[in-house]
């Protein structure tokens, strides 16, 4: 009977103290960000859409390698100094975002950039093609890329290299044909590059 | 305990059963004929000195292939080409299956390692999911992974795949079928070059819903 | 109340009206439910409420990782084993680094540890914060739940902030981490945020759901897993703990630096009904908190100068043949890798030994005899991630 | 419903309309303005727990259509719920399926004809109005054991089996607890009800007496499972049930069993205000202005009152339920009821 009556009482005063706490919180500001309107600063380590500088990348091969995944596709034709780079995709199906790809890169030109925010209405829309052959095919051999201008010191440090400015204009990359093909989704290319034209 | 010693009980209590004591390695272990691990569990469970009352972890193992050099997973599968499709050498798997067992006593605080080995032909391990419930799962999971049939076991169905699976994927001359109920097991749907190409793109490898990126 | 008493042998498979045939209701539960924690399906058999017999049936989610840690190298696989547990995706990392550098031996630095231990435990809190979250909702109370995963969002931009990563970090490489410490706010952030935790939320959650009558009720005596069942399915980590044995790989099998660290090990005592009943497996978590807590303050305030890798992160790993089985304790229990290298770069073998795996298997035994709603506590109670499971 | 019979005779072009014309205009008219009520009900009250739930866990709930605080979500919502497709399982029992919605709707829509939302102001005043309330919401049961049983749902069926428990359970202590009312007033009138609780707050009936106090809050507790809202939504414990009885039912369907739900809380807050809390009566005497504003408000307040609770307590299992039925609720209003008459008659009230 005593158990009967101190039970009741658990209950209501425990209950009330519960309510307490919720009651407490009704008078908080929400931690809520109103997400479109509001956005997180993304801290500089923040790993985002893997983006590629074509005016780095020489076509190593080391980040499709490494890429656990293998959501990077490398096509190269001739050999020597006739190497040509004439297809650099990422699949951001496949994508899981893990950096490994960035981290041996001796020309820092791939990077993860800062954006996230990228929904689309059709799978295949999420394989960036970087580069457009039929507009500037990239030479890959050292000697060739000198010869161009295209050659970047390799990082001496594991630090990210200093951005540098793209020697070429119209050697920017291309965003993927399929993004014109469905106007509506928001495909823009997952880069800082945000003035490109598509 | 010294893990030394456990063996020793062991091998007194087994005689032919205990097959040998690998000292120098990372982790010592004995190996156990196939035939007598039940009772060598068994043994290790009950036992006052050994009481090990916990099977951390009972691991299913193709050992075809085994190379301590490092030189080539298995014969029978030589590797993976670009689309995930197998390499398939003409050597067929022949190399043992195997069980290992790690053990583990909460009372007096050592772990012990067991490894039987049985040729792949004949894969019958007996359970000793009587010694350890917690085995039972860990013996599905090798059945279903690797097709280790340990007999004697109460309920060996397939664990994590569907029944109507065929082959043990851990196996290492496993080949993973095109297509299981209808739906293409390939990959790589979405990456197509989309620029014009000397070879015209193949379009009948492509999984019907998902058709490739046309330029 | 109305469960355990009755003798379970078939009484609801007989005919007792005659004429009438009577049977047991087979009942899907899963894998699409709102109490099964992902894509898992229990398969019941019940007579009413109560529950005559409880077949998990797992594999929804399986990937066969085991099979890809036989295609991709050491390093590679450090991401997949995120995948595992992916509420203490930390955790998952530093039980597959240890197994590597059991075999690979490489000198990791202290500061590599501390960082290790400091980022494990902010990931353990992590983990524990969506089980509190987790069990409250399946006992109905949805509010505690948002307060957790607003805390869980804090521990997550402090690991965004450290290792790149919102929720699968990648952060652990074979000898080191893969990061230093972004900068010292960061550390000052860490320690303000576990002194806001300790003092402030842990008394409300206690205040809303822990002391809460009704939860109480719905959770002691209920779901009761003893000390030598769960030693037998290998139950481990709070569910073993809340069983009343005192173990913890941190303390009893140690690894990585935990040895240096000052912290208890708060196990089930039976407060509110048995030792070991879901009260007590949620009571040690929460207390568990209480002392991931502690042991990163000490982490944080020994932090050692240094480097923070052995192997430089562009190099590759490279395993002396041989086996290791090593465990570490995560969030949800104790964690094996068994690796068998040829002396490669890619594992000749990688079995997984997953807590949940083993946790759950326990249902079967436990779940018998229980009422459908307890069945709900119990599985909620034992904390299980699917991803872990399948694999 | 004389109010409005005198007020539709004053219009123009009714002037010489028989009584019994009159009286079906009006009983139309209070038809139409009872369920524009009950689904103005859905669409407030929905709106509200969102946003209530949102406060109570450190979130804003919905903030997008409509502009102010979302505002205009649950309309949104409503249409969305009108459009969907409408899905009848393949081996539901066809004629009940269909049924079954209709029956929980009604339920709660009878009731309200009873309810005074000021004075002389009520659908219908009954004389048995207390007791038509209850037996009309008592409809609502029989719906939801339909709706479970017609589904072919094991989970629904549970859902329903526990629904019909509880709900016939609790309405033996939610009746039980406005005896005392009964017996102060001396009549089952609603307007009876809340006249006599006239002059400021110290007469409402919830301060009147201690025993009345714990009759309040027995009545309180009841029509929270009497609504099978949370901490005793037993029929649908969306984590263990899926979604109880009402599972398999979209569309139109569900939206009624989602209408009769909200109405059916505001119902049961009513009823509160009325027995317990003075009606249409402000705290202070005298400042009466507004009788039906005052009453919708204390309804309100009511509403969230037990959305509070809701979103504070965990969910009690279905035995335990029971058991706080049984045991402890129905021997306290029993002793509500017995103190309640002794301090009566000691106080010479009967006198």
């Amino acid at each position: 009977m005593v158990q009967y009556f101190q039970d009741i009482y658990a209950a209501v005063g425990s209950a009330l103290v519960g309510m307490g706490v919720t009651i407490k919180h009704i008078w908080k500001k929400p931690v809520t960000l109103q997400y479109p309107d509001e956005r997180q600063v993304m801290p500089p380590r923040f790993r985002g859409f893997v983006h590629n500088d074509m005016t780095k990348c020489d076509s190593c091969g080391i980040c499709a390698k490494l890429c656990p995944v293998d959501c990077i596709y490398i096509e190269t034709e001739g050999k020597g100094k006739d190497r040509y780079m004439t297809r650099y995709a990422i699949d951001y199906n496949k994508c899981i975002w893990c950096s490994m790809c960035t981290e041996n890169c001796h020309t820092g030109s791939i990077t993860m950039s800062h954006d996230y925010d990228h929904s689309v209405y059709d799978r295949r829309t999420l394989v960036y093609e970087f580069m457009d052959p039929t507009q500037q095919k990239i030479p890959c051999h050292r000697a060739t890329r000198e010869e161009l201008g295209w050659w970047v010191e390799p990082k001496a440090e594991k630090k990210a290299a200093p951005a540098k400015p793209a020697t070429k204009p119209e050697a920017k990359p291309e965003a993927a044909p399929e993004a014109d093909a469905k106007p509506a989704s928001p495909a823009d290319e997952p880069s800082g590059d945000k003035g490109e034209d598509k | 305990m010294e893990q030394k010693a456990i063996y020793e009980l062991l091998a007194a209590k087994l005689g032919e059963g205990a097959l040998a004591w690998h000292e120098d390695e990372v982790e010592p272990w004995a190996e156990i004929a196939p035939a007598a691990i039940a009772d060598a569990c068994a043994f290790l469970r009950e036992d006052r000195n050994t009481d090990f009352n916990q099977l951390m972890c009972l691991s299913g193992i193709d050992w075809d292939g085994y190379d301590e050099a490092g030189k080539g997973k298995s014969v029978a599968i030589l590797g993976y080409d670009e689309l995930g499709k197998p390499e398939v050498s003409e050597r067929i798997a022949d190399g043992d299956l195997g069980v290992a067992y790690h053990l583990y006593s909460h009372a007096q605080r050592h772990k012990f390692t067991l490894r039987v080995r049985v040729p792949r032909a004949v894969a019958e391990v007996p359970s000793v999911a009587h010694v350890w419930p917690t085995a039972a799962w860990h013996e599905r999971e090798a059945w279903d992974l690797v097709g280790i049939r340990f007999t004697g076991h109460p309920d060996l169905r397939r664990m994590l795949l569907d029944e109507a699976w065929e082959g043990h994927p851990l196996r290492k001359d496993y080949m993973m079928p095109a297509k299981w109920a209808g739906v293409p097991m390939d990959g790589r749907p979405y990456a197509d070059n989309p620029f014009p190409t000397p070879e015209p793109p193949a379009g009948g490898d492509q999984p019907g819903a998902t058709g490739p990126a046309e330029a | 109340m109305a469960t355990g008493d009755k003798n379970l042998t078939g009484w609801a498979d007989q005919d007792h009206v005659p004429g009438i045939k009577s049977e047991l209701l087979e009942l899907n539960m899963g894998p699409q439910h709102p109490a099964t924690h992902g894509v898992l399906r229990l398969l019941l058999k019940t007579d009413g409420e109560i529950v005559y017999q409880v077949t998990p049936v797992i594999g929804y989610l399986h990937r066969c990782a085991e099979k890809i840690a036989e295609g991709v190298n050491y390093k590679q696989w450090v991401v997949y084993t995120d995948r595992f547990d992916y509420l203490a995706p930390v955790c998952c990392n530093h039980a597959y680094v240890t197994a590597v550098e059991k075999l690979l031996k490489p000198e990791v630095p202290e500061r590599a540890e501390h960082l290790r231990i400091v980022t494990a435990e902010l990931s353990r809190i992590a983990s524990h914060l969506i089980a509190l979250a987790t069990f409250g909702l399946d006992m109905g109370a949805w509010t505690p739940l948002l307060y957790c995963f607003r805390e869980r969002e804090e521990i997550l931009n402090l690991l965004e902030r450290i290792a790149g990563g919102r929720m699968l970090y990648n952060y652990f490489v074979p000898g080191g981490v893969r990061y230093d410490v972004p900068d010292e706010q960061w550390i000052k952030d860490v320690l303000s945020f576990i002194t806001m935790l300790e003092t402030k939320k842990i008394k409300d959650y206690n205040d809303l759901l822990s002391y809460n009558k009704i939860f109480i009720e719905r959770t002691a005596d209920v779901g009761v897993i003893d000390a030598e069942t769960a030693k037998a399915y290998a139950c481990t980590g709070p569910v073993l703990r809340g069983s009343g044995v005192k173990f913890d790989c941190r303390r009893d099998d140690p690894y990585s630096v935990y040895h240096k660290f000052d912290f208890e090990i708060p196990v089930g005592m039976g407060e509110m009904g048995t030792v070991g009943d879901c009260w007590d497996r949620y009571m040690v978590r929460v207390r568990e908190i209480e002392q991931s807590c502690r042991i990163i303050r000490q982490a944080l305030d020994t932090l050692p100068e240094g480097p923070y890798q052995a192997i430089p992160l562009n190099k590759m790993v490279k395993v002396p043949a041989g086996a290791a089985y090593s465990r570490t304790e995560s969030a949800k229990g104790e964690i094996g890798h068994y690796i068998i290298s040829d002396g490669g770069q890619i594992a000749f073998r990688n079995k997984v030994r997953s807590p949940s795996f083993c946790n759950l298997q326990v249902v079967e035994k436990v779940g018998v005899g229980q009422m459908v709603s307890d069945l709900v506590a119990l599985v909620g109670s034992l904390d299980i991630v699917l991803g872990e499971i399948d694999r | 419903m004389e109010i409005l019979t005198a007020w539709l005779q004053g219009l123009p072009g009714f002037g010489g309309m028989s009584d019994q014309g009159l009286f079906i205009t009006g009983a139309a008219l209070m038809a139409t303005l009872m369920f524009t009520v009950m689904a103005l009900c859905a669409i407030v009250f929905t709106w509200m727990e969102r946003k209530v739930a949102g406060f109570i866990q450190s979130r804003y709930g919905p903030m997008r259509t409509g502009r102010w605080h979302g505002w205009a979500q649950a309309v949104a919502d409503m249409l969305k719920i009108l459009g969907k497709e409408d899905i009848i399982p393949a081996e539901a029992d066809k004629g009940l399926f269909v049924f079954a919605p209709l029956l929980v709707l009604l339920g709660s829509l009878l009731a309200w004809a009873a309810v005074p939302w000021a004075p002389g102001f009520s659908a219908a005043n009954l004389d048995l109005g207390l007791f038509y309330i209850f037996a009309a919401s008592s409809m609502v049961v029989m719906g939801i054991l339909m709706a479970g049983w017609a589904s072919n749902n094991k989970w629904a069926l549970y859902g329903a089996a526990r629904g019909a428990a509880q709900m016939v359970s609790y309405e033996i202590p939610l009746a039980l607890a406005t005896i005392p009312v009964i017996m102060h007033v001396g009549s089952l009138n609603t307007q009876d009800i809340v006249v006599a609780q006239q002059g400021g707050i110290l007469n409402w009936f919830v301060l009147r007496d201690p025993f009345l106090f714990i009759a309040f809050w027995m009545y309180f507790i009841a029509s929270i499972a009497e609504t099978n809202r949370g901490p005793f939504d037993m029929p649908e414990t969306e984590s263990e049930l899926v979604a109880g009885y009402h599972t398999e039912y979209t569309g139109m369907r569900f939206a009624f069993f989602f209408l009769a739900e909200y109405a059916n809380l505001f119902l049961v807050s009513v009823i509160a205000v009325m027995v317990f809390l003075g009606g249409w009566w402000s705290p202070i005497p005298g400042l009466d202005f507004a009788p039906a504003l005052t009453f919708v408000i204390k309804g309100v307040l009511m509403v969230f009152l037990n959305m509070w609770v809701r979103w504070t307590l965990p969910r009690v299992r279905v035995d335990q339920l029971m058991y706080l039925c049984w045991k402890v609720m129905i021997p306290v209003t029993l002793l509500c009821i017995v103190g309640s008459g002794v301090l009566m008659i000691t106080s010479g009230a009967l006198g």
